[in-house]
């Protein structure tokens, strides 16, 4: 164990992480509908050691489906900083990227990464399974090399996440 | 060291009267006092350690002696007695301070040491009339020791003190038809004549007498004195009592049982159900129905106090069923269940008095997240209920296993099969204990609680040492119940220090093996466990709520109705009521009396006369018939 | 006529008081409120003479006129006579302390007067050897008991009186047909000559005057169901009346009954028909204690549910239960008085009878309560008072011969000593620990109440924690009712 | 003789431990291919296991919260000892049949305690319903468990097995006991239609919940010892143990592959219809295997 340096040591933990996703997902809008067939037999994302969970403690992925209102804002962000580091933040459809129908609603978030920090989008109305897998298939690279490092961002940036959540939350 | 019994019993009666006075001097002096002769009383057991002294004759009454005497089975109850009153008085020190009336304070020290003295008088009695003369004094000093409480405790003691004469006094009965026939109340001439007695009277002797020690230890369904009684009464009493004094009653039925009857002559005048006389039997069955049922009330209970009263119903059941067996292993089983229990339920009692005296309520609701501020005694309740949830390695396990063993070994299943659902029932209302006291949310209001003070932990760790110790060594105190019990000619058990070896039981049990195995399996873990990256403390409020933040005023703790499922599903068991039974009978019993004593004593003049006219025709007609009417 | 002391003097003395009373009531008023106390005082003087002279021979006997019996009227003091009057004296005396603290209310001298003679009449009536004179005797306690009941003036009291007057008189009327009955079947009035000769006297013939005796003595000694007046009657009465006519009134009526059957009317029917009353009298008594509101009714209920016991126990017709009825006769007298004469104090203080208002005494009158407790105590046979040995003797005895019936009646008494204990732990219950009445100012009883009760709550102390030479003369006068000696000694001693 | 007392010590918890991990990554194959899903690699559990253990950051509510998982898996190991296998009995002499009943407790206690910890009502649900939920399967479980002791006169595991030679298996001789030993096994082991206490959809995992990092870790690990411990406690009192570890594994696999389908097809009891359930069939069954019994 102790030849291992720190750097071997976090490539191995990043390719055991990337092998086994907990994902919560935070279904706010319509793009929940695309989750289904993306984890039942058709499209079978356990076949890359994703699966479901229901607690923010036992998860690595945040996945927010749709449009995040001022609302919806305060409890994504009681989520996020409930996950336990490593943690990464996936936006789902267009919403979470500018507001999407919801443009110009006065309650919707227009862009999610300024409140938490986001990983990866995936775009489209609906993004269809295959665009999900594919996303998660890219989380993983990007885990594997080490660029989904959204966490750390946060902690780097707190007063600036923490500026904006203030200004929309109140 | 070698005391007079005399000097024994007395003690603790001297100590209470000095008390008493000393009171009036200073408060300080009465507590000294009282610490001193329940101390001294406790110590002077010492040297009666597996001794046995047949018989002393301290008194006379009606031309039959008065006897005091002592064996090891003696010894085990004396040592129950004494060291539990000691721990008591050092607990309740700090605990009654907050009582303002000395006067109440003086009187409750007093009673405190005649109870321990009436116990010891009770342990320590040859023959009957001294044993129902300390029977009694401990029934109304007890008494007074409930109604302490406050306006509830009274209804509560009134309702025991009832109870508890109506109990004493069908013992009495047996007691008095047993001097009539023996012309002696000494155990040994008792004995005699039941051996040459018709079968019935003994069976009326041994109903009636268990009648008495029934209602005392509450066996089912004479037992509805006591949840109230012990939840009600102050803190430092409950142990006393729930510990203490229902033991009593088991020591009662055993002396009787194989003290004055033996289970051969038992066998010999009634048809025998697996091997066990019949009469032993309906008790078994009596004790295995409180396990079981009381198991159930306690887990429905939302009254700290009251969970741990109905859960002394049910593990005085085990204590009684294992007495009632009738095989060396299943008395031995209740006698040292008998010792566990008032080791463990006197610390559950002492620890919840703990809770009590820093947050003033024992509802359980309005509890929680107490080990942030009293981490000690949660330990000490953790040890307390896993003891009595009967799980290794602690001192509870080792008693029920030889009640268990016992059971097996005379095939009575349906008794058994009660007693491991009521040990099963047990592990759901200690974990609601734990759970809804030290568990969870710490509400706003408890945020400046603190460990309660020194002496009032002393005697909470003595009590939890001993849960560990008789757990790992329970050949310690089997060393005095195998003695003792060859004295009242069982044949010896098989054991060792740290458990029993093959052929004992069905099985053997090794306890230390066990401790040692889970004490390694634990550092294993411990070690495997803190390899991995420390842990950041968070805040009872950082919690998962769905999302939403959890603020301090929201409750967020689930603590009432804990096992509102399962009570859906004993529902049809909870519909009946033994105590509505009796309310309903003493109730028509009142009406009735108050009817007829109206239509008697109706304060008219004529009707008076009336009466007299009638005695007089009585009279005449008698004699007109010659005097002979029947 | 022996040994300085003369029996005599039992009844002179208190007699000559009563007129001593009479005669300073007109000019010197002050001092008659301390002439009983001399009267008694001089009394247990001479009780403490005679002890030994009882004891030591069985029996004392003075006869008066001149004449020898059994013409004459003779003192006969045996051993259960000079439990009783002892009993009667002591409490004479105690109460007579009372008195001089508690009455208050005009005319004191009449109630100094048929005070004294009440209990002159008591002790009269246990030491008297002559069965006219017993009547005599009855019919003074009667009179002053009348007279006592109805001392308040008020209405209760003046009903209570007048219903206790004509049961009474019936009672007294009663007991004169039953003596004149004897005295024509036999031509004597001697106890001793009349037990002797009444040998030869048909059942029938002893029946019918046994009855009329019984009514006439029942209705004193508080049988069921001649006790009527009684409930009315003790609540009514001033405390100090009710702790004597309870204590030692109705127990010398039982006492005159015990020594009538057990000298002329030994038969095994009687015994039995007694057994009844005496269960009668105890169920009846203890169930209607515990409905009540009143102290002083409660009591009066509870005297009647002793009386029950101790009859009993007589009826038993054994030297056990004997014993075990004349102890129950002495725990009762001194707790019963003990209970009255705190409760007395109490009510005195607070001003009502009712038994929750009595809540929260045992703070302010800790004497008194301390005291109340123990006679509760020692009334309801929790060791190790007195009245635990004695109720111990009671079962033992009734459970000598055991058969269905007398399991049964300790069944009974053994279900009604759990109701008399279901009431006086409420009593105690509300007294020790019940909330007081907002602004209860009240202070410990005056003086001579909280020494007379004090001495016979520690002579109750005393005999519970040391009942040995108790338990041992109780037995001696067991033996002498069983051998009937009275008449052997009697006859020995001149008494004939 | 100590030395190999000592070897086989350390030796049977890896083993169980194996045995447990290794069903768990059969049931995710199997359950998937009867989904008619590809399911995640053979090795996913202990992706899962590492993963956890190895997250960066973990959280705990208390002393006991972070102690709950560790006295989980103490509990765990112990009992593992007191369990016979493949002719292997090492603690057995120690602690007798009723001794291990209680010994399996001290698992449980440990994460009830843990879960009480951590402050959150959903836990505390869990374990309500966990707790009532052993009362259910506990009055049937010690039914049979009496039933068989009695059938062989001790109560020694190591002496049942033993008994149980040459093919005589329990099973034969008591079908009733074996059918009810199954179901209890079943429930014991928290599977559909039982999975009530960390219903993840009502109390969002129960016990669990706020738990993750390396106390889910061990927690995940603990329940690999505790699918060990179920069903070869099954093994040993129904189906005869085993004279070597391959024998034992087949008949545990046999065992969990039929308890693997069952979980696939039924939906969840409420909790009080569970407890209700476990008080009439299988008691009844029981009961009537116990008096077939009592009177041979």
């Amino acid at each position: 164990m102790d030849r291992l340096t720190e750097e071997q040591a976090k490539t191995i933990a990043n390719m055991l992480r990337k092998r086994s996703l907990w994902m919560i997902h935070y279904c706010t809008g319509c793009g929940a509908i695309e989750l289904p067939p993306t984890m039942t037999s058709r499209y079978d994302m356990s076949r890359f050691g994703l699966a479901p969970f229901v607690t923010p403690r036992q998860s690595d992925i945040l996945l927010v489906t749709g449009y995040v209102n001022i609302k919806t804002l305060r409890r994504i962000i009681t989520v996020y900083e409930q996950m336990l580091d490593p943690k990464y933040v996936i936006g789902f459809g267009s919403c979470p990227i500018n507001g999407g129908v919801y443009w110009d609603s006065y309650s919707v978030i227009k862009r999610l990464d300024r409140y938490i920090p986001v990983d990866l989008y995936i775009a489209g109305c609906m993004p269809r399974p295959e665009a999900v897998i594919t996303a998660f298939r890219t989380l993983m690279d990007m885990i594997d090399q080490g660029k989904a490092d959204g966490y750390k961002r946060y902690k780097r940036n707190l007063a600036y996440y923490k500026e904006n959540q203030r200004k929309v939350l109140g | 060291m070698n005391a007079s019994l005399e000097l024994l019993l007395a003690t603790p009666f001297i100590g209470g009267l000095l008390a008493f006075i000393g009171g009036k001097v200073h408060r300080w002096i009465r507590n000294l006092i009282a610490i001193i002769f329940s101390f001294a009383t406790a110590f002077e057991i010492i040297g009666y350690y597996n001794v046995t002294i047949k018989g002393i004759v301290w008194g006379k009454l009606f031309g039959s002696d008065l006897i005091l005497q002592t064996n090891p089975i003696t010894w085990l109850f004396l040592f129950i007695v004494t060291s539990a009153s000691f721990l008591i008085v050092l607990f309740s020190i700090d605990d009654m301070r907050k009582e303002e009336d000395e006067l109440k304070l003086d009187a409750y020290y007093m009673y405190l040491l005649f109870v321990e003295g009436a116990m010891v008088g009770i342990v320590l009695a040859g023959d009957l009339i001294t044993f129902f003369m300390f029977w009694e004094i401990m029934s109304w000093t007890s008494y007074f020791l409930i109604i302490h409480g406050g306006k509830r405790s009274m209804a509560a003691g009134y309702k025991y003190i009832i109870m508890s004469v109506i109990g004493a006094y069908a013992m009495f009965l047996a007691m008095a038809m047993l001097y009539a026939k023996a012309h002696s109340l000494v155990y040994t001439d008792v004995a005699n004549v039941l051996l040459h007695s018709s079968p019935a009277f003994v069976i009326w002797t041994i109903v009636l007498l268990a009648i008495g020690f029934f209602v005392k230890a509450a066996v089912m369904p004479l037992h509805t004195w006591l949840p109230d009684a012990h939840s009600e009464a102050p803190s430092p009493v409950s142990p006393l009592l729930s510990g203490v004094l229902i033991k009593m009653g088991a020591y009662g039925l055993f002396v009787v049982l194989y003290g004055l009857i033996s289970v051969k002559l038992a066998g010999s005048l009634m048809p025998s159900v697996f091997s066990t006389p019949l009469l032993l039997y309906i008790i078994q069955w009596l004790a295995a129905l409180s396990i079981v049922l009381a198991t159930f009330l306690a887990i429905m209970q939302e009254d700290a106090k009251r969970l741990l009263a109905y859960s002394s119903i049910s593990q005085i059941g085990y204590v009684v069923l294992g007495i009632a067996t009738g095989t060396s292993l299943g008395v031995a089983g209740g006698l040292f269940h008998a010792l566990n229990h008032a080791i463990f339920k006197g610390l559950l009692f002492l620890v919840v008095g703990a809770v009590i005296y820093r947050t003033g309520t024992r509802n359980l609701s309005e509890l929680g997240g107490l080990i942030k501020k009293m981490p000690f005694s949660f330990v000490a309740l953790l040890l307390g209920i896993i003891a009595l949830a009967g799980v290794p390695p602690l001192n509870g396990f080792v008693s029920k296993w030889m009640i268990y063993e016992a059971l097996l070994q005379k095939k009575e299943v349906f008794l058994l099969i009660m007693a491991f659902v009521g040990s099963t029932g047990a592990f759901l209302y200690v974990y609601r204990l734990v759970h809804s006291i030290f568990l969870g949310q710490l509400p706003k209001k408890y945020e400046n609680v603190k460990d309660v003070p020194i002496l009032m932990q002393i005697p909470i760790w003595v009590l939890a040492l001993l849960t560990i110790v008789l757990g790992i060594m329970p050949g310690l105190a089997m060393n005095v119940i195998v003695k003792g019990m060859a004295f009242f000619g069982f044949k010896p058990i098989a054991y060792n220090l740290f458990g029993f070896p093959q052929g004992t039981a069905m099985g053997a049990l090794t306890t230390i093996n066990i401790s040692a195995g889970l004490a390694i399996a634990f550092v294993v873990a411990w070690i495997l466990f803190i390899l991995f990256p420390k842990s950041r403390k968070v805040s009872q409020y950082d919690n998962y709520a769905a999302g939403q933040v959890v603020t301090e005023d929201l409750k967020y703790n689930y603590s009432y109705g804990f096992y509102m499922s399962f009570s859906r599903v004993i529902k049809p068991i909870l519909k009946w009521s033994i105590e509505r039974v009796y309310n309903y009978w003493v109730e028509a019993a009142k009406i009735f009396g108050d009817y007829y004593m109206r239509r008697i004593y109706t304060g008219n003049l004529e009707t008076y006369n009336a009466y007299i006219v009638i005695v007089i025709t009585l009279a005449a007609a008698f004699v007109l018939l010659g005097g002979k009417i029947w | 006529m022996v040994g300085g002391a003369h029996p005599i003097l039992l009844i002179a003395v208190p007699l000559f008081f009563v007129f001593l009373i009479v005669f300073f009531s007109s000019f010197f008023k002050g001092i008659v409120k301390y002439l009983p106390i001399i009267a008694f005082g001089i009394n247990l003087i001479v009780i403490y003479q005679l002890i030994p002279e009882v004891l030591g021979k069985g029996m004392v006997i003075s006869t008066t006129a001149g004449f020898k019996p059994p013409l004459a009227i003779d003192i006969v003091v045996d051993r259960l006579s000079l439990i009783l009057a002892a009993i009667g004296s002591v409490l004479g005396f105690l109460v007579a302390i009372y008195n001089v603290s508690y009455i208050d209310e005009e005319p004191q001298e009449r109630y100094y007067a048929l005070f004294t003679l009440l209990v002159t009449g008591i002790i009269w009536m246990v030491v008297t050897g002559d069965i006219f004179n017993l009547f005599v005797a009855f019919e003074v306690t009667s009179i002053a008991a009348f007279g006592l009941v109805g001392f308040h003036r008020d209405q209760g009291a003046v009903e209570a009186g007048f219903k206790y007057l004509v049961m009474g008189s019936i009672g007294g009327g009663m007991l004169l047909v039953g003596i004149i009955m004897l005295y024509a079947a036999t031509g004597t009035l001697n106890m001793v000559d009349l037990a002797q000769k009444s040998v030869h006297l048909t059942f029938g013939q002893k029946f019918l005057a046994y009855s009329m005796i019984f009514i006439g003595l029942g209705i004193e000694g508080a049988l069921f169901p001649l006790n009527a007046w009684l409930p009315d009657a003790h609540p009514a009465a001033p405390s100090s009346v009710s702790a004597i006519l309870s204590g030692i009134m109705t127990t010398a009526a039982i006492y005159a009954l015990y020594r009538l059957t057990n000298l002329m009317f030994d038969y095994k029917q009687i015994y039995t028909i007694l057994l009844f009353f005496g269960l009668l009298t105890l169920i009846f008594g203890e169930v209607s204690a515990y409905f009540q509101q009143d102290i002083k009714r409660m009591l009066a209920y509870s005297t009647i549910g002793q009386t029950g016991l101790f009859f009993f126990a007589f009826a038993l017709d054994s030297a056990n239960g004997f014993q075990g009825s004349i102890m129950q006769i002495i725990n009762h007298s001194v707790s019963k008085a003990l209970l009255f004469l705190v409760t007395g104090g109490m009510i005195l203080r607070i001003g009502s009878r009712k038994i929750e208002d009595f809540a929260g005494l045992g703070r302010k009158m800790k004497f008194s309560s301390f005291f109340l407790a123990i006679g509760a105590f020692s009334l309801m046979g929790l060791p190790p008072f007195f009245g635990f040995w004695s109720k111990l003797k009671i079962i033992f005895a009734a459970l000598q011969n055991p058969n269905f019936f007398m399991v049964a009646s300790v069944v009974i008494i053994l279900l009604m000593s759990v109701v008399e204990g279901a009431y006086f732990f409420k009593l105690l219950q509300n007294m020790y620990f019940g909330k007081p009445a907002e602004n209860l100012q009240i202070s410990e009883a005056p003086a001579g109440i909280l020494i007379s009760f004090t001495i016979l709550g520690l002579i109750l102390i005393f005999i519970s924690v040391y009942p040995t030479p108790i338990i041992n003369l109780t037995h001696q006068v067991a033996n002498d009712l069983m051998s009937k000696s009275y008449i052997n000694i009697a006859l020995r001693l001149g008494g004939l | 003789m100590v030395i190999d007392k000592i070897f086989f010590t350390i030796i049977t918890p890896i083993f169980a431990f194996a045995v447990g991990l290794s069903f768990m990554m059969i049931k995710l194959k199997v359950s998937a291919r009867i989904e008619r899903r590809y399911g995640p690699p053979i090795i996913q559990p202990i992706y899962n296991i590492l993963k956890l253990l190895l997250k960066e950051e973990n959280i705990s509510h208390g002393v006991i919260f972070s102690l709950g998982p560790v006295i989980a898996l103490a509990g765990s190991i112990l009992t593992v000892l007191f369990i016979p296998y493949a002719g292997i009995k090492l603690f057995t002499g120690s602690g007798d049949l009723i001794a291990l009943m209680y010994i399996m407790v001290i698992g449980s206690l440990g994460m009830a305690l843990g879960a009480g910890e951590s402050a959150n009502p959903n836990a505390s649900i869990g374990i309500s319903r966990a707790l009532t939920l052993m009362l259910g399967y506990d009055l049937p479980f010690v039914i049979i468990i009496i039933s068989v002791v009695l059938y062989y006169h001790t109560t020694n595991l190591a002496d049942i097995v033993a008994a149980q030679a040459h093919g005589h298996w329990t099973l034969w001789s008591l079908p009733l006991s074996a059918i009810v030993g199954f179901v209890v096994a079943y429930g014991a082991l928290g599977e559909h239609p039982f999975d009530i206490i960390t219903a993840p959809h009502e109390v969002a995992t129960g016990p669990m919940v706020e738990y993750g990092g390396k106390h889910l870790g061990f927690l995940v690990i603990n329940h690999a010892f505790h699918i060990y411990i179920e069903i070869a406690l099954f093994v040993d009192l129904f189906l005869g143990g085993a004279t070597n570890v391959l024998w034992f594994y087949v008949k545990m696999f046999a065992v969990f592959f039929i308890m693997m389908l069952f979980d696939e097809v039924y939906p969840r009891f409420k909790i009080d219809d569970a407890v209700r359930f476990f008080w009439k069939w299988p008691t009844i069954v029981a009961l009537i295997s116990l008096i077939i019994v009592l009177v041979k």
